[in-house]
């Protein structure tokens, strides 16, 4: 067999859970060569991010268990390599981007610190790579790098984290970058960006690109092989177009077949009094204004999606709404009071009605409690909704709905996979059965087949039980498939409202049409050749 | 009890391998230090109920023939074995009579500094307003108090009695707990799953107990336990005043102080009730130390792993 | 920032007046100190001079104002045992008290983060069982018998320290070494926990992805996620022996505000219980000023 | 530290250096007769006679007035002269109602009045009459007619010494001075320094941080060679409350008294030398009967007297209170649970209650407490000055301070035997011994007790009942 970069070979990884050991990687194998992009595809829990953190030695033993297999690069087995060895590796020539960002950034320590160590790690001096790390965020796109320098990870969106780590993986020029889901958080037009980025470095060094991701259409924009994992296992491989056009294994046509934005446009119906109205609200963090004067409605049992540019403000709306951050200025009238005046008591009796799934799922779930307390904690607090002794029932029916186990009710969040918390956070909203759910990002860490099975249970809910959402996405096909009013936002404004197909077919603003453009589509010759005709811009941009 | 809610999770859906208890003893059983500890305390929480009642006329009764009697010989009888005190009486005991006064004393302090010093630092930590402020410079004042004069004022006012000796015991370390619980609070309100609990519109007595509490335990217990040696020993610094446990009453305490005139010729005076005092500390903290493990889902493994191994 | 500290040392103030009115009042409760400057036999007459001397047959919310009225003079009035001004009296105990209370705190708080980080990082090692062992024992000894048992092996036996006193280096190291086990043990355990719970966090996982030292992973990353409990315990140690390590004092003679304190106490020198109570309740405050930001240094969340 | 100079290691601290308090123990142990010297003084080894000091002789003009002849050719510290003034203004100072001079106690309700003959003589009038004035005089330090009558922080005596550096808390200086009238003393320098552990005082010793260290615990005075005992003029005792039931029925008081076994305590809780006591006051006080025989050890014979009582209806079975003091002296704690063992066996239904200082004096001395149950309180008393005159009134009398007892045969006798003289005093007093030990049973004699001191070799140096107030440099000789 030749040399290649890195190479797994027959990777199996347990975790020990209170229930038994659980096999998360079940004889995994692939490579990468220098400069190469291999994209690894699968379900949400599949085992992607694990096998992933086995390269990176980040897998914590006991209680996972490497059981058999090895990882090659250069000729030596990293997992035979001592800890000083590894570190030397690790950072400099293997990088890796998380896929939870805010969970691995440390909250007390100022970005620029965070992103300079990657580097003085490495024995550069502190000067030079704070200058690097300026360098750095100004190519990810943060506004106002200097000042981002000096700002903590809590005060920055999403996205912006995610780029963030994107930053402090790229410092070193490693030459393999695992990304785990990198643009999960990011619009279109950012995201088409960082993967610019990401090749361009690709060409300048020769690294060698990891990709995890659910995305077909990243894969077809970027990936030269694909890798298919299901259940632990690799199910197939190929090219990625052999993969798109000739799938083989009935989970990667499930995968195929399951692409969004192929369904027909909602025509909204629902009428009568708005459920929520958001009148003029402003809110500003310091100096930084992060919402400019927003106003729109909801009907109830609508879906309202908001998109719009990474850091544009979606979450900070969908926070100030739920009272979690206190509004600088407006009105948000739901079923006629003003949400933001209204006392804290006024606001317990109102809580019921209207529930969030954060952008950061793994954080927002409490890490001491099972997952059954978790969901089951919506009725300890509301007891009316269920009598007790229909809560194991009714959460393993939650669990189902949503593409889990009733098994794994009986495990903690850390003993998840980033979709498979994401699915938790969503079941823990649906348990109260609210008026208004604000989904903040809720599918995007999902492979498509689930996220349509979620996209479903949500559409039918909606129509069952006449919830309303507030879909804040940056996926514009699952916007497309499951919205029917769009409102798109930039730099803390609102620059376009309108139904989905208003936004879709007749876009009017230049940043909802640019945003539209730089969708991704997931056949690789469809995207290689819209490639070839903005060659040219994309590059200007950066 | 709220630990006890969280260890004893309702074992949802899987089949349950045992009951709450069983999968706790049986965690307490891998950690082999921990249970040594365990079995320790409870011989300590048997005497304390008992031994009062059955040696309490030999632990009080002077013998000057015994008197200083040294350890490890039989001839003053087998309860002399660790030797006798300045009266002859013998040593091993009269440990086990003092454990009652000391366990209610200690008992009684800790738990009460504990428990109102956490509630305050809940409420100073989660409240943003006025009455957060109220509470921690009250903690100030409390914090220089000199507690000998507040032991002074108490005498004054009220009667002495264990009641009191333990008052102020108590109040003289809230504010250590107070301050603990207030500055983990002020860290973890900001963490994202308590903003997620209040979305879900749990009430601040729920966030506060079930979200915070549970990650400000391990480290409140941890202080507790240490605690409990010092107010061990303080409180024999009381008797001296007149408040609480008077001689001939004993506890570990007073018996460590007064062995301390024989150090140079009878170290086993001060030796055994201070090593009493040292066992059970260790004990509680070793106890506690499991706790935190057991508590945490991220270390649980430490004490269920070996289960699948061995 | 600037408003935050305002704002704290002007509630410190009001703390300071009610602490002194509290104590004014309470210990004029606990008796009176004519019996315990006279001998026993001393005749009412001489009792009654005594007080008028004193000013102790004035009512209490007399006393008060005037005692107020000398305050705002600066004037902290006179230490009735030794018959010079209360304040001469607690500030040369207090340098003492200060000096011994710095020192010690910086080298316990040094030795318990490093040993605690050390011990959390490999828990249930050998390092982590012997450190935590020994510390424990250490915590839970009584301090007199650490002190009195050092004395006789280091000083008699083995005569390589003084036996008390002040004067040379020498007669600083037992003195701080006794009251260095206490804090030690606390303060390491507490360390201990707080990095157990917080080396499991996700950034620490970042920081080995990106080829940090161990050392660094330790004492950068995760130690100051896990030190807002810590600082909360040292300032609470630092605080009690601010407030005078009375055992160490006493034995070593050390002539600090601990053993004067309850001297004062017992023998109800009112003005020097109160000088050295506001002595002390001022380093207390301001150390906790201190730590109050800290919390907010260590922790950009935290923000007042 | 130079060859004669002397490092002494006390046990409390010296927080007043004031000459009109010296009869305070940490004071007196200070600057009595090396700093501040007095006009008499108690010549403590050659059986408690009074010897001249600063007077050379001294007479009787009149029953009411003392005339003292004063040494010539004496110098205070500061360079001034002594003479009459000054003895006139130390008494004045001592007497002023502007500072609470500890001195004045001794001198109760008497009035005096110096006034100067010639420059060393001097006439104090008294009223009523003072038959022990000279032997008062041992105990009024003299200070120059400069001093002012308000607490002195440094101060003037025609001692041998002059206080040379004071850092309070910590240390003190005497330096020998010249111009001392008398024998140039064998200690140059003196270092006062404080621990109040006896344990490290004696560690001192041991080590050679310091020469003498008196009253160290009989515990920590292990090494026979360097550890002295001294008997330390207190006495303890038990006084039972004379004035209510049971303890006002003289049976019950025998039966307290027979229920001690007194000798079992001594070279056990109490070190070898403790003598068994028969009066408040050392044995070598003026007027102590040597006849008094200690009641014997009879715990069946206490029972049998509670009996009697009990059949004539006293209420023997009322709860008593063992009242003691912490810290009164090392061992109080286990001495008074051994009592309380043996009052028990006894068949005495009583609690052991230990109280600090300030409680205990509110309990022993009056006023008494309303309501408080029937208390026996261990006390010590301590009285070196040679005569009974300081005891008896406030302990026996019926207006005495600590005085349970109202005894009209009692307060007569006092009242005789202070007025007294001579032989008539001295019999006086014992008479008033013997019917309070043996006819009243007032209280429960227990011990004349013994303290340790630990002195270094290198000194020749015995130490005696006076260092428990006083320590003079000029008695320690170098080997
Ligand atoms: N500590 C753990 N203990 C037990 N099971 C675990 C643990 N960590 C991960 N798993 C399980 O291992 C499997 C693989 O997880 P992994 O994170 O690799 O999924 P993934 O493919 O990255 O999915 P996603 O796309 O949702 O992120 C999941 O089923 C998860 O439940
Ligand atoms: N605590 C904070 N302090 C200062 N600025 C903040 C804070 N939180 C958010 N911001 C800023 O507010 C802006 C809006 O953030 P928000 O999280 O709402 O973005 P978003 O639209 O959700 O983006 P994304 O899609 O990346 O999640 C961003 O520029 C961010 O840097
Ligand atoms: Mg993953
Ligand atoms: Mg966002
Ligand atoms: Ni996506």
């Amino acid at each position: 067999m030749s040399e290649h970069l890195i190479e797994v070979r027959d990777l199996v990884v347990r975790f020990h859970t209170a229930a038994g050991p659980v096999t998360a990687v079940d004889g995994v194998s692939w490579y990468l060569d220098r400069g190469e992009t291999l994209a690894i595809l699968g379900e949400s829990g599949s085992g992607k991010s694990v096998s992933a953190s086995a390269v990176m030695d980040l897998i914590d033993i006991p209680p996972g268990e490497i059981a058999r297999g090895s990882v090659l690069f250069e000729g030596r087995d990293l997992l035979k390599l001592s800890r000083e060895e590894r570190r030397r590796i690790h950072g400099k020539r293997i990088a890796m981007i998380f896929q939870d960002p805010l969970a691995h950034l440390n909250p007390t320590y100022s970005v620029g610190w965070q992103i300079s160590e990657m580097m003085t790690a490495h024995g550069i001096s502190r000067a030079a790579a704070g200058q690097r790390a300026l360098e750095l965020l100004r190519r990810v796109g943060i506004p106002d790098p200097e000042g981002a320098l000096g700002r903590y990870p809590h005060q920055f969106s999403g996205g912006q984290r995610q780029r963030l780590m994107i930053a402090m993986a790229l410092a070193m020029k490693p030459d393999i970058l695992i990304a785990d889901e990198p643009t999960t958080a990011l619009d279109v037009t950012v995201q088409a960006e960082v993967l610019a980025l990401l090749k361009e470095l690709q060409k300048e060094t020769g690294m060698g690109l990891l990709l995890i991701t659910h995305d077909l259409g990243v894969v077809a924009e970027v990936a030269d092989r694909v890798v298919v994992m299901n259940a632990g296992k690799v199910v197939e491989t190929g090219t990625a177009r052999d993969v798109y056009h000739n799938p083989a294994h009935p989970y990667t046509r499930r995968l195929i077949g399951a692409a969004p934005g192929k369904g027909a446009m909602h025509e909204p119906v629902a009428t009568g009094e708005p459920l929520l109205r958001i009148e003029n609200l402003t809110k500003s963090y310091g100096a930084v204004e992060a919402l400019k004067g927003i106003s729109f409605d909801l009907l109830p049992g609508e879906t309202v999606a908001v998109v719009g540019e990474s850091g544009s403000g979606k979450s900070t709306l969908a926070r100030t709404l739920l009272r979690l951050e206190d509004a600088s200025g407006g009105r948000a009238l739901w079923k006629g009071r003003d949400l933001l005046a209204m006392s804290t008591r006024d606001m317990f009796a109102l809580r019921r009605q209207i529930q969030m799934v954060f952008q950061d799922p793994s954080q927002s779930l409490n890490p001491r409690m099972s997952v059954f307390q978790l969901i089951s904690e919506a009725w300890a607090i509301h007891p009316d909704i269920l009598p007790k002794a229909r809560w194991r029932e009714r959460v393993a029916e939650l669990l189902t709905q949503v593409g889990l186990s009733p098994d794994h009710a009986r495990r903690y969040p850390h003993q998840f996979s980033g979709g498979q918390r994401q699915r938790i956070a969503i079941a823990r909203a649906l348990a109260l059965e609210p008026d208004l759910i604000v989904c903040d990002e809720a599918v995007s860490a999902l492979d498509v087949s689930i996220q349509a099975q979620v996209i479903a249970l949500l559409d039918q809910l909606r129509r069952d039980l006449g919830i309303a959402f507030l879909f804040i996405a940056h996926d514009l096909p699952v916007v497309r498939d499951f919205a029917d009013h769009v409102v798109v936002m930039q730099g803390g404004r609102l620059v376009e409202k309108g139904t989905v197909r208003q936004i879709f077919d007749t876009p009017k603003e230049p940043y909802t049409r640019a945003l539209l453009a730089a969708g991704l589509d997931p056949d690789p010759d469809v995207q290689a050749s819209r490639r070839k005709t903005r060659a040219a811009p994309a590059l200007a941009l950066l | 009890m709220l630990s006890t809610e969280i260890v004893g999770t309702p074992e949802a859906i899987a089949v349950p391998r045992g009951t709450a208890a069983t999968r706790v003893l049986r965690m307490l059983y891998r950690d082999k230090l921990a249970l040594c500890a365990g079995i320790f305390l409870l011989i300590v929480i048997t005497c304390a109920l008992f031994g009062p009642y059955l040696l309490n006329d030999i632990a009080t009764r002077p013998n000057l023939r015994a008197r200083n009697a040294p350890p490890f010989s039989l001839a003053h009888g087998w309860l002399a074995v660790l030797g006798a005190d300045a009266l002859g009486r013998p040593l091993l005991a009269r440990i086990i009579v003092a454990s009652q006064n000391t366990m209610a004393v200690a008992c009684g302090a800790v738990a009460c500094s504990a428990l109102v010093g956490a509630v305050l630092g809940l409420v100073a930590g989660y409240s943003r307003g006025r009455g957060g402020q109220i509470i921690m410079r009250l903690a100030d004042i409390i914090m220089s108090f000199p507690s000998l004069l507040l032991a002074v004022i108490v005498l004054y006012m009220l009667a002495p009695s264990v009641g009191n000796l333990i008052v102020v015991l108590a109040i003289t370390r809230i504010p250590v707990y107070l301050r603990t619980t207030r500055a983990e609070v002020l860290e973890i309100r900001e963490r994202m799953f308590v903003q997620a609990a209040t979305v879900m519109g749990a009430s601040r007595m729920r966030i506060v107990l079930r979200h915070i509490l549970p990650i400000v335990i391990p480290t409140i217990v941890t202080i507790a336990t240490l605690d409990f040696a010092f107010v061990m020993l303080a409180e024999s610094s009381l008797s001296f005043l007149g408040i609480g446990i008077q001689p001939p009453q004993i506890t570990w305490g007073l018996m460590v102080s007064q062995g301390r005139s024989y150090l140079a010729n009878a170290w086993w005076l001060a030796f055994w009730p201070g090593l009493a005092i040292i066992l059970t500390t260790l004990s509680l903290n070793l106890l506690s130390n499991w706790m935190r493990v057991v508590l945490d889902p991220v270390q649980r493994w430490r004490l269920e792993m070996r289960k699948t191994e061995a | 920032m600037l408003r935050f500290v305002r704002q704290r040392v002007t509630a410190s103030l009001i703390s300071l007046v009610g602490l002194i009115v509290l104590v004014f009042f309470l210990s004029r409760l606990t008796g009176d100190p004519t019996n315990l400057f006279l001998p026993i036999d001393a005749s009412d007459q001489m009792r009654e001079q005594f007080r008028q001397l004193h000013g102790l047959n004035d009512p209490l919310i007399v006393q008060f104002g005037r005692y107020v009225w000398d305050l705002l003079h600066l004037d902290f009035g006179e230490s009735i045992r030794q018959a010079r001004p209360a304040i001469n009296v607690v500030l040369q105990a207090f340098v003492w008290t200060f000096q011994l209370a710095v020192i010690t705190m910086v080298l316990v708080t040094l030795a318990a983060v490093v040993c605690g980080s050390l011990a959390a990082f490999n828990a249930g090692g050998l390092f982590d069982r012997f450190v935590s062992l020994l510390s424990l024992i250490g915590a839970a000894a009584p301090d007199f018998w650490v002190a009195i048992v050092a004395i006789t092996l280091l000083a008699v036996k083995l005569s390589w320290l003084p036996t008390s006193g002040t004067g040379t280096l020498w007669h600083w190291i037992m003195p701080i070494g006794v009251l260095f086990i206490r804090p030690f043990g606390l303060i390491l355990q507490v360390v201990r926990g707080s990095m157990l719970s917080t080396l499991g966090s996700a950034y620490v996982k970042t920081a080995r992805a990106k080829g940090v030292r161990t050392k660094s992973i330790i004492f950068v990353h995760t130690l100051r996620n896990a030190l807002l409990p810590v600082i909360t315990v040292i300032g609470d140690q630092a605080a009690s022996l601010l407030n005078g390590a009375v055992v160490v004092e006493t034995i070593f003679g050390f002539p600090g505000v601990g053993k004067l304190m309850i001297d004062s106490i017992l023998q109800r020198d009112f003005n020097v219980i109160l000088a050295a109570i506001m002595v002390t309740a001022l380093a207390i405050f301001v150390m906790n000023i201190l730590i109050d930001l800290g919390y907010a240094l260590l922790d950009p969340r935290i923000r007042y | 530290q130079g060859k004669s100079d002397v490092t002494i290691v006390l046990g409390e601290q010296t927080d007043l250096l004031e000459p009109c308090m010296a009869t305070r123990s940490n004071i007196g142990r200070v600057i009595l007769q090396n700093i501040s010297e007095t006009l008499t003084e108690i010549d403590v080894r050659n059986n408690s006679t009074l010897k001249p000091r600063l007077a050379t002789s001294w007479e009787q003009v009149d029953p009411t007035t003392w005339r003292f002849h004063l040494r010539q050719n004496v110098t205070f510290s500061d360079g001034s002269t002594f003479d009459a003034e000054d003895v006139k203004h130390s008494i004045e100072r001592s007497m002023s109602s502007k500072i609470t001079c500890e001195t004045s106690r001794y001198f109760g309700d008497t009035k005096i009045t110096p006034s100067v003959v010639d420059d060393h003589t001097i006439d104090i009038k008294t009223d009523p009459a003072e038959p022990v004035l000279p032997l008062l005089m041992s105990l009024l330090t003299i200070v120059p007619s400069e001093t002012p009558v308000e607490f002195t922080r440094n101060p003037i005596g025609t001692g041998p010494y002059k206080l040379a550096e004071w850092t309070p808390g910590q240390r003190i200086v005497l330096t020998q001075r010249d111009g001392y009238w008398g024998d140039k003393p064998a200690v140059a320098k003196a270092t006062y320094v404080f621990r109040s552990d006896s344990a490290v005082r004696a560690a001192m010793v041991k080590t050679g941080e310091a020469d003498i260290a008196p009253a160290i615990s009989a515990e920590d005075a292990t090494d026979k060679s360097i550890d002295f005992s001294y008997p330390n003029s207190e006495t303890l005792y038990i006084r039972p409350d004379d004035s209510m039931p049971p303890l006002n029925d003289k049976r019950v008081r025998k039966a307290l008294n027979m229920a001690i076994d007194r000798q079992s305590f001594i070279g056990s809780l109490l070190p070898e030398g403790t003598e068994i006591a028969t009066t408040v006051v050392p044995s070598t006080t003026a007027g102590v009967p040597k006849d008094l025989k200690p009641f014997p050890y009879d715990p069946e014979g206490a029972k049998k007297l509670l009996a009697e009582a009990k059949a004539d209806g006293v209420p023997v079975d009322t709860k008593l209170e063992l009242v003691g003091r912490t810290n009164l002296f090392p061992n109080v704690t286990e001495v008074m649970e051994a009592t309380l063992g043996m009052l028990k066996d006894a068949g005495f239904n009583v609690d052991l209650k230990m109280h600090e200082v300030a409680e205990f004096e509110g309990i022993y001395s009056k006023p008494f407490q309303k309501g408080r149950a029937p208390q026996l309180v261990a006390a010590q008393h301590d009285n070196a000055r040679g005569d009974p005159v300081f005891s008896m009134f406030w302990k026996y009398a019926s207006d005495g301070r600590q005085s349970t007892l109202s005894d009209p045969h009692v307060d007569d006798l006092i009242k005789q035997a202070t007025a007294a003289t001579g032989d008539k005093r001295n019999q006086l007093w014992s008479e008033l011994f013997t019917y309070l030990h043996d006819d009243v049973v007032a209280d429960v004699q227990l011990f004349h007790m013994v303290s340790f001191a630990r002195i270094s070799p290198k000194l020749d140096y015995k130490p005696s009942i006076a260092l428990n107030g006083q320590l003079q440099l000029s008695e320690i000789k170098f080997k």
